[in-house]
């Protein structure tokens, strides 16, 4: 009886963190600036790193921890590449502009 | 010795309880929230909040050994990372200039 | 040269702990990957402009730190909390200046992060003497906080050098 | 200009070597958790883009020189043909990895798997960098130090 309380509560928690990664989708979707968009990409994905622990305790698969730990990495330089990407893609369209104007 | 072990599940089981409420809350706030500065707010309730709960309710749960130390270490990092990845999405919108609102009852927008 | 080798036996020690392998084979690759790791940042360091990164922290102090950033979380996400879920939520958002005064650019780096890790204050911007804050529900006592925060991390800096 | 982005240069210069060594623990251990040389290799690259983004490409190709990307690139698939080359001196088929230990297959394979992700490892490292070279070489429309 008591072994399958932790099956219950990780399974809950699945559940809470899903509701959490619809909730900041929806932001994702609404969100009326670029930088709602990247804000919301970045707790989504710290929502992915805590859901895929979660699953890897549910599973019984303790090596799914790697995953997370890559996971947090490879959201963190995303993050960064996208904000200095846009960052250089306003300048662009503003020589762009220029252009036009000669 | 047995009960001691029951109680400790317990609060693990309590600890990631409260911790998916904790995200539940930061998701929620973001998308109640006015505009784009107070929304920064709302995640960062995720951020900390919801990561030290949930992965010290998993840490408990595991008892005391290498995969504690793995949870640990994605503790520590997400520590790192988080406040880092917020700072430079709050300075990028600072440097484009998007202002916070002054009245709280104006209309959510951008102030060019 | 010791920093060197204290970062290799740092590695060493994350990587034994990683795997927990207790064979040979894995124990040299891990010795030889983290002089590996090592080398690599060195070459790192000196191809930037931005040299070393000087370490001056008191583990202990530090440790004691932690602790205390812990409860303040814990404080300021309440706070956050009955904001998000009031039903008119009551924000009064200022811009305002935190001066600082550590002098190593990890213990400023510390500062900023701790600031932006409790929930309610954001660093936006790092200038010369002061960092540029966000504060979600401000009041004058925010003020009062940040420079206790500034003083405890200060704390922290000390005499160990690498 | 340090104090524009302090923050990001001190945290890139922290996570930097933690990264690397993360890197050649997924590489090593293949054989025990979820992971390999492909993963390994991506991990690798991005800890050099990391260093490229926050600090300029300039400084990076001094860490990893352009001529080397390429050097590197061959030689990932130059470990992995050899391997399958040297199980054939040995007398077996082609990537047959009980060749290296004939008494103990087990230690064989393990030996085997050990060398063809490392070049699988190798391989992938170089691809990663080289596209992002590629796509970061284009001519920047405004200095490194004003974004």
């Amino acid at each position: 009886m008591i072994s399958t309380i932790p099956h219950f509560v990780f399974l809950i928690a699945l559940l809470m963190l899903f509701i959490a990664m619809v909730l900041v989708l929806l932001r994702l979707y609404k969100g009326p600036t670029l930088y709602d968009r990247v804000l919301s990409t970045n707790s989504f994905g710290t929502q992915t790193v805590l859901f895929i622990g979660v699953l890897g305790f549910l599973c019984e698969r303790p090596d799914f921890l790697d995953i997370a730990l890559l996971y947090a990495l490879i959201n963190f330089v995303s993050t960064i590449a996208i904000l200095k990407f846009f960052r250089y893609r306003a300048i662009g369209d503003i020589l762009i502009e220029r252009e036009a104007k000669k | 010795m047995n009960i001691f072990l029951d109680l400790l599940q317990v609060i693990a089981w309590i600890c990631i309880f409260s911790g998916g409420i904790l995200v539940i809350i930061g998701a929620l706030g973001s998308l109640r929230f006015p505009d784009f500065w107070s929304r920064l707010h709302a995640a960062s309730v995720t951020d900390s909040g919801g990561v030290i709960l949930l992965l010290l309710g998993m840490g408990i749960h595991s008892g005391f050994n290498l995969i504690t130390f793995k949870l640990l270490l994605i503790g520590v990092f997400l520590f790192i990372t988080g406040p880092t990845s917020s700072h430079a999405v709050a300075n990028a919108a600072w440097v484009s200039g998007i202002k916070p609102l002054r009245n709280k009852h104006k209309k959510p927008g951008i102030d060019k | 040269m010791l920093r060197s080798i204290f970062t290799a036996i740092f590695l060493f020690a994350l990587w034994y702990l990683m795997s927990g392998i207790d064979k040979t084979l894995t124990l040299v690759l891990g010795a030889g990957s983290s002089v590996f790791a090592v080398w690599i940042v060195r070459r790192m360091d000196e191809a930037s402009n931005f040299k070393c990164l000087s370490v001056h922290l008191r583990p202990i102090e530090f440790g004691k730190y932690i602790f205390w950033v812990l409860a303040e979380i814990a404080k300021s996400n309440w706070t956050v909390i009955k904001i998000v879920l009031s039903p008119n939520m009551d924000i009064k958002q200022k811009m305002y200046e935190v001066p600082f005064t550590q002098k190593s650019d990890l213990g400023q780096a510390v500062f900023a992060n701790t600031i932006t890790l409790t929930p309610g204050t954001i660093t936006v911007e790092v200038e010369a003497d002061h960092f540029l804050v966000h504060g979600l529900s401000y009041s004058f006592d925010d003020h009062a906080a940040l420079a206790e925060m500034d003083r405890r991390v200060s704390k922290t800096e000390g005499i160990v050098d690498l | 200009m340090i104090f524009h982005h302090l923050i990001l240069r001190v945290v890139t210069k922290l996570l930097v070597g933690t990264i690397i060594l993360f890197a050649l623990y997924v590489q090593f251990h293949g054989d025990f958790s979820p992971g390999g040389g492909f993963q390994a290799g991506v991990i690798m690259a991005v800890a050099f883009i990391l260093y490229g983004i926050v600090f300029s490409l300039e400084s990076v190709k001094k860490v990893f020189p352009e001529w080397l990307v390429h050097k590197i690139l061959a030689l990932g698939v130059l470990i992995y043909a050899c391997t399958g080359i040297a199980t054939m001196l040995l007398g077996y088929d082609f990537l047959d990895y009980d060749a290296f230990a004939p008494l103990h297959p087990t230690h064989g394979q393990h030996w085997g798997l050990l060398a063809i992700e490392f070049g699988v490892g190798v391989t992938v490292t170089g691809v990663m960098v080289a596209i992002y070279y590629a796509f970061a070489g284009r001519p920047p429309s405004l200095p490194d130090e004003d974004w």
